[in-house]
């Protein structure tokens, strides 16, 4: 089966920073992400977890954009300028795609 | 200050408060009892629907006057100026730079409709009334306090404030979730009044205690873990803050509520919300804004420190001083 | 129509609409406020165990008769036959293709329960009693009409119709969660009558209506939303088929239902039911066989546009006719 | 014998059993029905705390004697020791392995709670009085049985039932959600006796039934569900096992419940918590210290065979044993 | 640790379809995949979120098969035959895995 | 923008094991790692589903690590010592990482 070059980008952000990190992929022009729960976890802020968390106020969300590769500087440097001063963790790895015209 | 035991004792020994320890002590023993998180928050949309639904009829029974718009700005009011005081307190009482005294100051001028039900409830069980607009000035109370922390921390000259607060922010803070529910649905209590109450009585009226059961075991058992990851990171300073400041919040209330001359229940509302410290709006708020400041800090104090407080001594102790105060 | 515009008044002032346009508003104002998909789950299950388990209790102390049997046929026909109304009214009013007209016309056969709930509570709020079977009636309705938009769509040769219709299909649509819930409790409270009812009445008819309430609140941010998304996809053509085609359906359902020698209530129930739109079952159906089809146009005209008239305006609308009909 | 009939053909008939039919067969027709697992877990913490807490009010009310500690004291002698009686019945009608039927046999030691709670709702509708203190035992019964298991692991020398047991796990277990809840709203309600009570009772006693009947028929599709799962792995001898243990744990109880001199009701619901096998507390405790034990088998025994059994017509049948026994 | 060459399958999916995704795989002969609830995205198709979603007829899923390269093929082609008139995305990528008898 | 190879090592596993499983990833030295809820699945051991789950006793979840190259095997490890006798899934992939100060 024919497959194509491509990114997968992930990134693992606060959830009420997610609006924001959306509109700046949109921004640089991608229009195609999915957003997966987080239910815990832990980082140089400490251990967390979704449920009876401290407040609710946040939690993480991830974040994964499936792009061409040559689209990736730009993606990445819009996202750069949401996390930058925030909490997170973003990830690039290789992998191929069907249907690679979606993209 | 007799009454003040005997209610304090009534109180501490309330299904109500037996929950929240239950909560906070499973917590801390690390047993895995937890709520879902969505049932958490469907039964704090049930809160926030029943008591705006309540306050809105018991003001359409009462009309509308010049009071509710008075009250309102003080509410304002008191919500913008309570971060300064908090503010000074945490300079004096603790060594928090700037920016994280500022984030914590913006949770203490904010409030928690929690403690405000359970002012509510301890009201009803001693028959005492109060102005249904109060649930509206909650509402009110909830944003103000954000700017002032901001303009505290740009004032410091670290950052440009403004730049912290943009559209997004602001459509955020006054069309969060909480605000938008307890408004609206004062409203429609406000325009079906009595009728409308009877229609739905049986679902927010006679079971809301025993939801407000539940839902403080499950605020239990997250201020505990709070507690529990905190450990350390809280220092002699920053408990007393947490103690002190909802007593002089309450303090400043008593005083606004007296001069707008609230009921006796009035003004121990107003007391309660100017006592305490918001644990949902100002956190999700500040994570945008003040990324930089510690929330293992201002959550823990507002909510595993002054939110009990005021659960279990404060609001007895505040309805004393409103009975002093109205000579209620 | 006197009596249509104070019912209209009564309706739009009631605690379950106003909620309905809260939920709406907020969307609109993008508040963040929204309900947990489990708790909106949660919601409607309950609404369809208390709905069935109703109407099989009133079956029970009614008796069973031909009625029944003949009103599930007619509600069978009327779902199969409404699409191909709903078909040639599309073609006519806007451009949509086969397809997506077909996947439009499916929704319109099948109904909405919440609808018939919302309707049921205006019976009960007029003191008007209705048929208890028409609970089945809304079972039977569920599924028909799917059939009929994919015959449309096979007709026209795009391809074939019965490929799309596999069996997995056809259990999922007859098996679908809800149906199995709307019958299973409809037998369970026919099998134990008013002794059952007796029993769990405080779960499932005293806090009806404010369940009902809260489930209205998150309908109205479902089609808020709905409506925020599809500015600009949805012509004038389509929206005046979004309103003309529940008042046809309505129309058809009147003369079905006076044939039948319904009650006024019956009557209302089954101009309900053909009036309004699916908007759980079939777009799943749709999904998974014509995934050509825009889910943008149909939900949105399904839940957007007809749901909210039927809520508002239709149903007092309904009832000023049905009453004419009966003469009740 | 007569009066069984009768009861059976009552509980059969009632909405809590027919709620249950209707999931097994709602699973078994592979509809998609089935509840949000937050909603679930929702649901079972509103049963644990409103049957702790009207326990609690209970023994609050007759005050605490002698018979709440011995029988405590037998409920863990009881849950200890039917593990032996359950492996022993194993290895005579299954050819399960060691460790398999060690592990089935732990949880026929503990109990499970959705069994008592719809012990005690027959009584109700009996008529029928049983000691609050009740629900104490239940939850002492939880753990004791999962030692055994381990101990007949280990000593069939496989490996060591020591290390199985690390501290980790003995918390895990003592403070499970569940046990913790189920105790914690026992003190409180102990507490707060019927003045607690009457604040609350709107929301823990009138709509019990009612969710106990929405959660009745979750479990029956979660039942139903591991039946269709397990169809081949269940011999003709586990099936025996599933059906005789019950009886055998019911009249062991029986003795028990007699020697101690409890009501007829709570003759009856040691029988149950004797008879009923557990589904949550012990699979979660095998699951980390005995992975090798295929879930399979102990979950489709305890949840699709025993819990159904004692729900149908177990209840009914100890209830015309304790009649016996007692002479009531 | 020694570790073994694998092919990680990820396909983003409508909910509605899931069933007969998975009856696809395991026609195909694969019987290890994981379901994840995705919680919101933007495709061509615009965007969306599982949370106050129309009608809730929705929402996405994602199926994750982690496979022996020499099985890739059949696993794609299975895919295709489901995911071809529907909305989604396929990704692959290379992964190593602990254990390999497992698969 | 400026990316650093890193592993990202994938484990789903029976929520029961959670804890152990973080226990002892912390114990190896590795304090970033975020848990994401799994819905469904199947394996040797059969298919499940979260919803109507036989017991709810279990259910899986995934955790994801992404660490330095180096660090791989002491976390390998750390997660062979906890899921050899159980079931689950873990997989190793290359990945690069914006902000690579953090891990
Ligand atoms: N190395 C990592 N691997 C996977 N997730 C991580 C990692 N580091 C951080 N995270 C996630 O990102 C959140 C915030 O991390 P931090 O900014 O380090 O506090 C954590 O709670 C985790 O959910
Ligand atoms: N490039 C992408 N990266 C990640 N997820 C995507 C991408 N494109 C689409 N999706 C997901 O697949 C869904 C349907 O996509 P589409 O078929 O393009 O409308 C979206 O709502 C996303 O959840
Ligand atoms: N090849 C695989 N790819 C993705 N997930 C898997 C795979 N094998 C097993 N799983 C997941 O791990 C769980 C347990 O697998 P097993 O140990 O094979 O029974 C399954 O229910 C799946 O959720
Ligand atoms: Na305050
Ligand atoms: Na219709
Ligand atoms: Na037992």
């Amino acid at each position: 089966m024919q497959t194509h070059d491509a990114k997968r980008v992930a990134i693992i952000i606060e959830t009420p920073m997610k609006r924001r990190l959306v509109a700046a992929i949109e921004e640089a022009g991608v229009s195609g992400y999915s957003i997966l729960p987080v239910e815990g976890g832990s980082g140089r802020s400490g251990p967390w977890s979704r449920e009876g968390q401290v407040g609710r106020a946040g939690g993480m969300s991830q974040v994964i954009c499936v792009i061409r590769p040559d689209r990736l500087d730009t993606l990445l440097e819009a996202i750069f300028s949401v996390v930058e001063r925030h909490i997170g963790v973003v990830t690039v790895s290789d992998c191929q795609v069907l249907r690679a015209e979606r993209f | 200050m007799d009454g003040f035991f005997a209610l304090a004792l009534t109180n501490l020994s309330s299904p109500l408060i037996l929950c929240f320890v239950l909560g906070v002590a499973a917590a801390l023993a690390r047993s895995d009892l937890n709520f879902p998180e969505a049932a958490a928050k469907a039964l704090s949309l049930y809160l926030l629907f029943a008591i705006g639904f309540k306050g809105g009829v018991a003001v359409s029974d009462h009309g509308i006057d010049l009071a509710l718009g008075t009250t309102l700005i003080a509410g304002i009011v008191l919500s913008a100026l309570l971060p300064f005081i908090a503010f000074g307190l945490l300079r004096v009482l603790t060594n928090l730079d700037r920016t994280n005294a500022a984030a914590v100051a913006g949770h203490y001028g904010s409030i928690s409709i929690v403690t405000f039900v359970a002012g509510t409830s301890v009201l009803e069980s001693q028959g005492l009334m109060y102005e249904g607009y109060m649930v509206a000035v909650a509402a009110a109370m909830e944003a103000p306090a954000i700017l002032s922390a901001l303009w505290l921390i740009s004032a410091g000259g670290a950052s440009n404030g403004k730049s912290r607060m943009d559209a997004h922010l602001w459509r955020e803070i006054l069309l969060n979730g909480s605000i938008v529910l307890l408004i609206g649905s004062f409203v429609i209590g406000f325009i079906t009044g009595q009728e409308g109450l009877k229609e739905i009585s049986s679902f927010i009226v006679s079971p809301f205690k025993g939801v407000l059961c539940l839902f403080l075991l499950d605020m239990g058992i997250v201020a505990g873990r709070g507690l529990r990851n905190s450990r350390g990171s809280i220092t002699l300073g920053l408990l007393a803050f947490g103690i002190l400041m909802p007593i002089v919040g309450a303090a400043i209330g008593a005083v606004a509520g007296a001069a707008l001359g609230l009921s006796t229940g009035g003004v121990l509302l107003l007391m309660v919300l100017s006592a305490s410290a918001s644990y949902i709006a100002v956190p999700a708020a500040m994570r945008v804004a003040v990324p930089e400041a510690d929330p293992g800090i201002y959550l823990t104090l507002s909510l595993g420190i002054t939110f009990p407080f005021n659960l279990t001594i404060g609001i007895p102790l505040y309805l004393a001083a409103a009975r002093i105060v109205t000579g209620g």
